[in-house]
């Protein structure tokens, strides 16, 4: 506040000793200064008026608000949708806040699996043993719905790599991803006032709540019942 | 009618002790529809008393009415005074032409036709800026509005300063005929009388702030008079006179300005003695009343 | 016996045109700076970046082109109570009272058209966004104005802008009495801060936290009319300088 | 019409000798109306009661006289009054000068006499001469 002040001042004081010449723009005629003072404000008119013409097409898409997910799933739920037979990516019909991102299936050439994933924080790794499954590995990646700033983020979050190799299952990070939007916003004020809704869209549209890691992750293992898994350094919940 | 009253008027600029003291106690009274002349030399405090007539300045002493009203910051004042002066400035953004409109709307007796004539025999660009102006040319067109505002009360301070001599010819000359057509009170400062000398009914003369002299100007040729010749002939006659001026040249002789009030017969009895009588020049006249003493030969003699 | 009084409102409505057409100029000032505001793109309103993901969010808000507006006016307001522009004021008909009510109806001529102006930048910055950005670059989400909330920020332009508008006018009241406010105010309101900065806080909380519209109304309109009534008094007796 | 500002005569002075001239030479006969007092003050390019003074002037001397809302009309008896004076003002001032003047350089009564006869003799062209007072020789 304080800080802010002083800034006003010192902009103030730099203005008064530099008499601000390009607010003062000297005319021969006073009648130019009025015809485009006028000229303008109708120009401005008429981008407000004919603003509702810009097709919507070009804006990113706004989120369908689904449901969020309120605290981590429970593990057998997501489970029973890794184990499934055909794994339904990308489909929203799955409980309550939980997207699957990947799916992937992996045939076994020994008896003992090797975890190469990375303790990074970023995602919980359950690991299953199913005996529906012979020689083979699932592995599924899940997030929770994500939107913010208007955004549904759920599907633009690329999944973890997850390749097999010499029995070695090795998650890797996919690639760092960068997205930038333009917001446009109303008032800078706006959002003072009761009923605001159109105020300052950083609030209004909830990105304040930005998370870096753009919410709940999950990396589902169902691996055959026989499958000895050494864990390595990985941090793993073997059910 | 009398349209400017002072008593014992004062005007200190800065802080009461130790300001400047540029009007002390101007006692007159200017009467309506003559033309003043405010004379005085450079500092006399010429422009300051116009301003306080004008409405800008405020007196820290004594009495002024304007119109029968206190002038400082009156709206009533203002919108019948008109102050001409050498900084009289413009928006940038008014052509000439604007500019007159501009005063129509403020002054009701404002003539714009004479204001245009006036401008085209001065060659005045009325597209024009009034910041792109000569300081002559500014003057002209300040002096313009002066005349073709018709305010009831006019005050020039210098008005012609940077004219060419014709144009100021010309000024005098388009002032005095429009004054003629309407007649109202105008103040014309000058330091110099004798430029406007014919062109005013009254003159008014400070120095240093106090009043000189506040007369016709028809009286003025005959207020003083010089007398030239034997020292002790000339001091003689004028015993017991206010000498305004005194210079001394050849041997023993001596030449006195004093104020006129002898009769013929004096005069002429002075005259067998050897006393020449020599008319006063008016600017002559206000020098010696506004110098000091002893004029420049002092700052000589000196040496 | 010399004619009645002349009508103050009758000469400041004729200065007022007179200052009006004198600083038209202004309007051009202010046109060039909000062209500045708008093509100086967004502000960098929100990043977050993870592991891997890094998210951009660039806002593109009235907030520049509004301190531009304020300082437009703030300018004005000096400009306007400056010494040389006192001089042209009072080359014709005037005396300080009219003075300040041209000056003040100038000002809130400049107050309403920097105001609307500001707010209606909204639309042609929607635009320049619009055709600078790719495709899914921009938000849907506040693109499109509607008749309230065009409303609603015209409302929060206002009347933040009247209160500083007035606010700069008793400052140049202040400078016009003596330059030694240029110095003096930034240095009181530093020691004022620095010695008693939550009286500034709740100053600046009486207006910022007023979550009602018509109450921050009434606030703003209160205090714009003791700022410039206080203008008025202070220099009611000023002598015309220069 | 021009005035001379230098001249030590005040110029209202100068503005009733110039209706005397103009009388004289009888472009203002008898009864006939005066300039009025901003006629003459455009004329002469001086306040117009500057020129009124002039006016007075003649009136008190009752060359011209007022016809009250109608201005002044010169006087029937004008030219002789004007003749009068300046006879009169000729021979107690200018007269008196060269008498005295002449007694001052010695010249003796007799040889002033004839000296006048002489430059008399001359010629009637007498108003071209140099002086000031030439004007008013001639009009003798």
């Amino acid at each position: 506040m304080v800080s802010l002040i002083l800034l006003v001042l010192i902009i103030f004081l730099v203005l008064l000793s530099a008499k601000a010449a390009i607010f003062r723009v000297k005319l021969t005629s006073w009648k130019t200064g009025a015809v485009l003072a006028g000229v303008y404000l109708v120009i401005l008119l008429l981008s407000v008026l004919f603003l509702p013409l810009l097709p919507s097409g070009k804006l990113a898409e706004p989120a369908v608000h689904s449901a969020q997910l309120t605290s981590s799933p429970d593990p057998k739920v997501l489970f029973r949708l890794a184990a499934e037979e055909s794994p339904g990516l990308g489909t929203k019909a799955y409980p309550a806040g939980i997207y699957q991102n990947s799916g992937q299936e992996f045939t076994l050439e020994g008896a003992t699996l090797h975890l190469k994933i990375p303790n990074n924080g970023n995602y919980i790794v359950l690991v299953e043993k199913s005996d529906k499954l012979a020689g083979k590995i699932k592995a599924a990646t899940f997030v929770s719905t994500y939107e913010s700033a208007g955004i549904d983020f759920t599907a633009r979050i690329a999944p973890p790599f997850i390749s097999l190799q010499n029995n070695t299952l090795t998650v890797e990070p996919g690639l760092p991803q960068r997205f930038t939007f333009k917001v446009a916003e109303n008032s800078p004020f706006g959002s003072q006032f009761k009923g605001g809704k159109t105020g300052r869209a950083m609030e209004e549209l909830g990105y304040s709540n930005f998370s870096s890691t753009m919410g709940w992750q999950a990396i589902c293992l169902v691996v055959p019942k026989d499958l000895k898994i050494d864990k390595g350094n990985s941090f793993v919940i073997v059910q | 009618m009398i349209v400017v009253e002072a008593k014992k008027l004062g005007k200190n600029y800065g802080r009461v002790k130790g300001g400047v003291q540029a009007i002390r106690g101007l006692s007159f009274i200017m009467e309506e529809n003559k033309i003043i002349g405010l004379i005085g030399r450079n500092g006399a405090g010429k422009t300051t008393l116009l301003k306080m007539i004008a409405g800008y300045l405020r007196p820290t002493g004594g009495m002024l009415r304007v119109f029968e009203r206190e002038p400082f910051n009156d709206l009533t004042v203002s919108a019948k005074t008109l102050f001409v002066d050498d900084s009289m400035t413009f928006p940038l953004s008014f052509t000439l032409a604007d500019i007159l409109r501009e005063a129509a709307r403020f002054f009701p007796g404002f003539d714009a036709k004479l204001a245009e004539a006036l401008a085209e025999y001065f060659s005045l660009n009325l597209k024009k800026s009034h910041h792109h102006l000569s300081k002559g040319t500014k003057s002209t067109f300040n002096a313009i509005i002066g005349i073709a505002s018709h305010c009831p009360l006019t005050l020039f301070d210098e008005p012609t300063s940077g004219m060419d001599s014709s144009v100021r010819k010309d000024f005098y000359r388009a002032l005095l005929k429009d004054y003629i057509q309407h007649p109202r009170t105008i103040i014309l400062s000058s330091h110099l009388l004798s430029e406007v000398e014919e062109l005013l009914e009254d003159i008014l003369l400070i120095h240093a702030g106090a009043e000189c002299l506040h007369l016709p100007v028809a009286d003025l040729k005959e207020y003083a008079i010089g007398l030239r010749g034997p020292a002790r002939n000339v001091g003689e006659l004028a015993q017991g006179r206010e000498i305004l001026h005194r210079e001394e040249f050849g041997q023993g002789n001596i030449y006195l300005v004093v104020k006129k009030n002898f009769s013929p017969e004096r005069l002429e009895e002075a005259r067998t003695r050897g006393v020449e009588t020599v008319p006063i020049a008016t600017d002559d006249l206000c020098n010696y009343l506004t110098g000091s003493k002893g004029g420049i030969d002092d700052v000589f003699r000196r040496n | 016996m010399f004619s009645a009084e002349t009508d103050l409102w009758a000469v400041a409505a004729k200065q007022y045109l007179y200052k009006l057409k004198s600083h038209s100029g202004f309007a051009l000032g202010f046109v060039a700076t909000q062209i500045i505001a708008l093509f100086s793109g967004g502000i960098g309103g929100f990043s977050s970046s993870g592991s891997n993901v890094m998210v951009t969010v660039t806002r593109y808000t009235s907030a520049v082109p509004f301190i531009y507006t304020s300082i437009w006016i703030f300018v004005l307001a000096l400009t306007l109570t400056g010494r040389s522009d006192e001089k042209k004021d009072f080359s014709l008909v005037a005396n300080r009272t009219s003075n300040h009510l041209a000056n003040i109806g100038v000002l809130l001529s400049a107050w309403l058209y920097g105001g609307v102006g500001t707010t209606l930048l909204m639309g042609l910055q929607r635009w320049y966004l619009y055709f600078s950005s790719e495709q899914g670059e921009v938000i849907a989400n506040g693109f499109y104005l509607t008749g309230r909330s065009l409303a609603l920020a015209l409302a929060a332009i206002l009347l933040y802008l009247l209160l500083l508008t007035a606010a700069s006018y008793l400052i140049g009241v202040l400078i016009r009495i003596s330059y030694l406010f240029t110095v003096l105010l930034p240095a009181v309101l530093f020691a004022w801060a620095r010695l008693n900065g939550n009286a500034l806080q709740r100053i600046g909380t009486f207006f910022l936290r007023e979550p009602s519209l018509s109450l921050f109304a009434l606030k703003v309109l209160t205090a714009a009319l003791v700022l410039f009534g206080f203008s008025v008094l202070i220099s009611s007796r000023l002598e015309v300088n220069g | 019409m021009i005035l001379n500002p230098a001249s030590m005569k005040p110029i209202y002075v100068q503005i009733s000798e110039w209706l005397e001239a103009e009388i004289l030479n009888g472009h203002l006969p008898g009864d006939e109306r005066v300039y009025s007092q901003y006629q003459l003050a455009e004329m002469f390019n001086v306040n117009p009661a500057t020129a009124a003074k002039g006016l007075n002037l003649l009136a008190d001397e009752e060359i011209v006289y007022k016809q009250r809302g109608l201005g002044m009309y010169v006087a029937p008896e004008a030219q002789d009054r004007i003749l009068a004076k300046r006879k009169e003002r000729f021979v107690n001032g200018l007269l008196r000068e060269v008498v005295s003047e002449a007694g001052r350089l010695g010249i003796g009564k007799e040889e002033l006499i004839s000296l006048i006869r002489e430059i008399a003799r001359e010629g009637s062209g007498e108003r071209t001469r140099e002086e000031e007072r030439g004007k008013e020789k001639g009009t003798e």
